[in-house]
């Protein structure tokens, strides 16, 4: 299989044992464990409110959960996946692992910093466990005022607080990583021979910089008006609400681009190695990321279409949210090319990038019926906004989220995984997902709005199917929780580069010793330099079939 | 060494002076567009001098600009929407 | 395509429209994703790891086809946005009210006053292919005003008016939702629509009108609120007479011009501040947190009662 | 003073210094989206209410703005010049410049507190003491929140700035730095240079307003 010798027998893993080892570690690499561990935790937690969320709606009375708790589950269920999942989950984890490695150096450019964004993660954590466990708040993730200000009762400022805290750990890693992929390239590792997950990266590190101080700010404003009445946006005084709609979305539709630019990243790592050819369009896939980044910044009005926005505001809105959408056909253009005329293998981690390609797909031409201004009207607000976006952060972020894992899994445990059983969660992920979320559109266009712990019992067809989709898709995430944890202690020893993959991450042992590489490596070549013809590939640093 | 410096101490203290004074002057709607301009010059001038991004590296000035590139966005699409209200 | 079991009904000229928009876009989604999947499988099966199928020759001039579809999609997306936004301009310019409704949102219940006076909460009456003019104020939070078989939905946002319209075409009964979220009982928020033959509703009108005219009742506020002190002739007060302001332009101090439609007159009485008319001085106090919405209301429709008859009453 | 290695991850001190500089600007780039959102509020209801902001800026002390400005100028001038000594390599010249600095910056928090203290007095400090005066009206109390959250945080900014300040001074003076490495000085006055223009900002919004 591999020629690569074996790497020092001191890996990043073994080389120090005591607890203050993990703790206060500066490895990137133990710093993305810990960053796993946390945002493990938290995907379950938000897991079971989603659970909750879906039994409640099983009956059309909603009597399980009943009218308050039902509105502090979906909050929690909104805050929770939104900032303590979806946004760092790729990031922190697999970019904190990897983007090193990739880029050939020994660290990120700020250990200490990397290390401080994880505390500081956590301390957000607390906050957030804090106000859930106190009573919840019942605003919607939006936090939309003058409810969240002068009218609710519930724990406003502590959910607000752990958001904006939690925003310092984002600011922090996406700060690390800019400098990191500025500064400390390999020698010949050229912009244009970045793998596309480094380009990924680093256009999601640009969104997280400029877009999270702006949501600082909005939820600052909203703490102090409803701690201390400090009105800002307050219709009473002649504040004007839209306002903060205009300052929330500003950060929270970009925020939707932080969460899919990463996973497009790893399709393009997953997709080109399981079809052994090389991407299709590589300078085209760049540019399309770059473009998403900026342009994602010119459309989050298109949230605010019913809201009394000026019409003139809508239309302009409405426009650029089709221009945002040319770029990311692009890139599902791009992959389906790349598979024309590969060599193409089902290994698990191609499986999660294939579903991932087709979720990502549905989610964006749904996208655009909700860009298209008299449909946006009718469905805003209802369960097909509900769909839509599932489609593109769980059917999009979260597949190619576990496709990463799997794929990555040999180099970041040394240990491979058991693909049968792989294989099949993925499956069971594609078919759940598909169950519990199409129906949503369907209730969506029949006009059930999102939020309502009851609702009319026509509907409940359609619910009981999204509820039954959401069990197995329940069964399909926690799957990987049990083999992953067999493979970490039963699983066979994997050798440097199992897939036979051309990044730089995979010159090195499995799992890297503490600092990546024993010699700083030199790139020479292009990334995904597959062959499929004769099934060889050429690595970064000019290895042949190495 | 130090001239540099202590000239665009002595224009900013200069600016302020013009931006107190445009306080009195009847500009109407325009007051507070002089008043902004009058705080870029000056932030130019901090950026470019105190903060030295006239010497390289130029990635720096990317990121300099950056944020107020961005913080175009937010001015130039938001207040769309408040010029254009109904009425 | 109320044969299709997951189609709402179809009961107004909006919903036609955003339908025949939806079916139009939902054909090119279904194409689009035809086109996707039918390539992935094609490919997928065919180049699968040890089949026979030829692998050279892969396209080296990627970027032939990637202005291809990028050329191609921009075009497909600009037709999509001119059809959505030409029908969004023709939705927001309503034609010639023949109602004009009132409706107040309150947590958790919608307060419906209608101009002869009558009042429901969570029940609209109204006659079948009348075109319908909504004016919608909030006494609290954001609500949002939506009748899924109308298709239109519109934001409740305190502090100001929004207002928008449908005409609707089918007879029966619908129902009207809360679609923003206002709070605990948000989902309760939900009441019906029902579309009555104009002689019904004629029936209906006159079994509920015993009370005086909402512009009537606005009149009594007028007083009781002390506007006739500065508003009127007699006023020694260089207050503007208020006859004829609905529907006209009006030259601000500040240089704008503006029309003088429901929102304008509300923020006049409840921010005097940021409506100055040219030529007044800048006296009126603000009325605001001293006028509850339900009467405000009744003011605004007095006022523009004023807008019809040129003559003071 | 021998110069410091570099850490592990850089191959030179001058990649370390330059990576610490970048990082500086970078996160001065989210700084100015922070307060840029916030001024951005301020002028959508200064576009709103125009008459009233106007009438709510009367009662900004000009005066004490002013001043305060030219004391953060002039600690800017300081700074560079504490960084130009260490650069001569003159580090104890450099650690009494960068008192002098930090005692420019609690002089402005001092007339700031001062001001504070006569708006308090002016009766226009929403929720404490907030009186409307002849032809205000209520949003004129937004001014007023705009501005105590606005100079607030941005009190807090230049209280971080002066702590690092002194810390910064201490080790100049127990000869930290040399002509050869003063990466955090220069990487500090940044920062403090930034939040001078934070204030620059705040000062054309709030202060010079219509008294014609």
């Amino acid at each position: 299989m591999s020629a690569v010798t074996a790497g020092p027998s001191e890996t990043y893993l073994t080389n120090e044992s005591s607890i203050a080892s993990w703790f206060l570690t500066k490895d990137h690499k133990r710093i993305a464990l810990l960053f796993f561990a946390s945002v493990t935790a938290f995907f379950f937690i938000g897991g079971a409110a989603a659970t909750l969320i879906r039994l409640n709606l099983i009956n059309p009375a909603g009597n399980l959960l009943g009218a308050d708790l039902y509105n502090r589950m979906f909050t929690m269920h909104g805050i929770v996946m939104v900032w303590f999942f979806l946004i760092p989950s790729i990031p922190t984890t697999l970019g904190n692992f990897l983007i090193p490695l990739m880029i050939g150096a020994r660290d990120l450019a700020f250990p200490r910093l990397n290390l401080g964004s994880w505390y500081v993660f956590n301390i957000s954590g607390i906050l957030a466990l804090y106000f859930i466990i106190a009573g919840g708040d019942d605003t919607g993730w939006t936090f939309y005022t003058p409810y969240s200000t002068l009218f609710s009762n519930s724990h406003v400022i502590a959910a607000a607080v752990a958001v904006f805290v939690n925003g310092f750990s984002t600011i922090m890693t996406a700060l690390n990583f800019v400098v990191t992929i500025h500064r400390l390239r390999a020698p010949g590792m050229t912009w244009f021979r970045l793998p596309l997950f480094v380009w990924a990266i680093y256009a999601t590190s640009l969104v997280m910089l400029l877009a999270t101080p702006v949501l600082a700010m909005t939820l600052l404003l909203i703490a102090l008006e409803h701690g201390f009445g400090i009105g800002i946006f307050d219709p009473n005084l002649g504040g004007d609400p839209l306002l903060f709609q205009h300052m929330f979305w500003f950060y929270s539709h970009p925020a939707v681009y932080i969460m899919i630019l990463p996973a497009m990243g790893v399709a393009s790592e997953l997709i080109p190695c399981f079809a052994r050819r090389p991407v299709f369009g590589y300078r085209g896939m760049t540019y399309a990321l770059v473009a998403i980044a900026v342009v994602g910044f010119f459309v989050w009005g298109h949230h605010m279409f019913t809201s009394g926005m000026s019409v003139f505001a809508g239309i302009v809105f409405s426009f650029m949210s089709f221009i945002v959408a040319v770029p990311s056909a692009i890139k599902v253009f791009n992959w389906t090319a790349t598979l024309h005329r590969g060599s193409i293998s089902f290994d698990a981690p191609m499986l999660y990038a294939l579903g991932f390609v087709g979720l990502f797909t549905i989610g964006g031409l749904t996208g655009l019926m909700l860009a298209t201004l008299p449909i946006d009207i009718h469905v805003t607000d209802t369960y097909f906004v509900i769909a839509h976006f599932h489609y593109v952060m769980v059917g999009g972020t979260v597949s190619a989220f576990f496709g990463g894992l799997h794929y990555w899994w040999p180099k970041i445990t040394g240990r491979l995984y058991p693909e049968m059983w792989a294989r099949g969660a993925a499956i069971l992920t594609f078919i759940g997902f598909n169950i519990t979320f199409f129906p949503q559109f369907i209730l969506g266009y029949l006009g059930m709005p999102r939020r309502y712990y009851s609702y009319a019992p026509d509907l409940q067809t359609w619910n009981v199917l999204s509820s039954a989709g959401a069990s197995i898709l329940a069964i399909a995430y926690l799957m990987p929780l049990f083999y992953l944890g067999w493979s970490l202690l039963w699983g066979p020893r994997a050798n440097a580069n199992p897939w036979r993959a051309t990044g730089l991450e995979w010159r090195t042992s499995s799992p890297p010793p503490e600092h990546n590489f024993e010699r700083t490596p030199v790139v020479t070549t292009p990334p995904y330099q597959y062959n499929p013809e004769d099934d060889s590939y050429v690595a970064q640093d000019g290895a042949a079939n190495a | 060494m130090l001239l540099p410096y202590l000239i665009s101490w002595l224009l900013l203290l200069l600016l302020l002076g013009l931006s107190v004074l445009t306080a009195y002057l009847p500009l109407g709607s325009f007051h507070p567009l002089a008043n902004f301009g009058i705080a870029i010059v000056q932030a130019t001038i901090v950026f470019a001098i105190f903060m030295r991004l006239r010497e390289p590296p130029a990635i720096k000035r990317v990121f300099a600009c950056a944020g107020f590139f961005w913080l175009t966005f937010l001015f130039g699409l938001g207040v769309i929407d408040y010029l254009t209200r109904a009425h | 395509m109320t044969w299709l079991p997951f189609w709402p009904p179809n009961a107004s000229t909006t919903a036609s429209t955003v339908d025949a928009i939806t079916f139009g876009e939902l054909a090119l989604v279904i194409l689009v994703l035809l086109l996707v999947f039918g390539m992935m499988f094609t490919f997928v099966i065919r180049y699968r790891r040890g089949s026979t199928a030829d692998r050279s020759h892969r396209v080296a001039k990627t970027w032939y086809f990637e202005i291809g579809w990028t050329s191609a999609t921009l075009i497909a997306f600009l037709v999509l946005f001119a059809f959505g936004a030409q029908a969004y301009l023709y939705l927001y310019k309503p034609p010639k009210a023949d109602l004009e409704l009132y409706v107040v949102g309150k947590q958790w219940m919608w307060k419906v006053q209608y101009p002869g006076g009558q009042r429901e909460i969570d029940s609209l009456h109204l006659p079948l292919g009348k075109t319908v003019r909504v004016v919608l104020g909030s006494e609290d939070v954001i609500h949002s005003f939506y009748i899924p078989a109308f298709r239109v939905k519109h934001d409740v946002v305190p502090g100001t008016y929004e207002t928008f319209w449908f005409k609707p075409t089918q007879l029966g009964d619908y129902q009207l939702e809360c679609s923003e979220f206002c709070g605990t009982d948000h989902a309760k928020m939900i009441g019906t629509v029902h579309i009555l033959s104009p002689t019904d509703y004629a029936k209906w009108l006159s079994n509920e009108g015993t009370e005086p005219t909402l512009a009537q009742q606005g009149a009594a506020l007028f007083r009781q609120y002390g506007c006739s002190g500065c508003h009127s002739e007699r006023s020694t007060i260089h207050a503007p007479l208020l006859n004829g302001l609905y529907g006209s332009y009006q030259h601000m101090a500040d240089g704008r011009t503006v029309f003088a439609d429901e929102r304008y007159i509300r923020d006049c009485i409840l921010l005097p501040a940021s409506q100055r008319v040219a030529g007044y001085p800048p006296v009126m106090p603000s009325f605001a947190g001293q006028i509850p919405e339900d009467d405000l209301m009744k003011l605004v429709a007095y006022i523009q009662s004023l807008g019809a008859a040129k003559e003071a009453p | 003073m021998p110069n410091p290695r570099p850490e592990v991850q850089f191959a030179t001190l001058e990649q370390q210094t330059e990576a610490a500089q970048l990082g500086m600007w970078v996160f001065l780039a989210t700084e100015v989206l922070f307060f840029g959102a916030l001024i951005f509020g301020y002028y959508v209801y200064r576009i709103s209410y125009p008459d009233q902001f106007v009438l709510a800026g009367h009662d900004a002390k000009l005066l004490l703005g002013s001043i305060n400005t030219a004391i953060l100028v002039t600690s800017s001038l300081t700074m560079v010049a504490a960084i130009e000594l260490v650069k001569r390599g003159e580090p104890s010249r450099a650690a009494t410049m960068l008192f002098v600095t930090a005692m420019l910056g609690l002089a402005f928090l001092g007339v700031k507190g001062y001001e504070y203290f006569e708006d308090y007095q002016d009766h226009t400090v929403p929720l404490l003491s907030f009186v409307l005066k002849p032809r205000e009206q209520p949003v004129v109390e937004l001014f007023w929140m705009f501005y105590f959250v606005a100079t607030g945080i941005h009190a807090i900014h230049l209280s971080i700035g002066i702590v690092a300040v002194l810390v910064l001074a201490l080790h100049a003076r127990h000869g930290r730095y040399s002509a050869a490495y003063y990466s955090p000085l220069e990487v500090l006055g940044l920062y403090w240079s930034f939040v001078d223009t934070v204030w620059l900002f705040l000062f054309a919004a709030i202060y010079p307003i219509g008294r014609a």
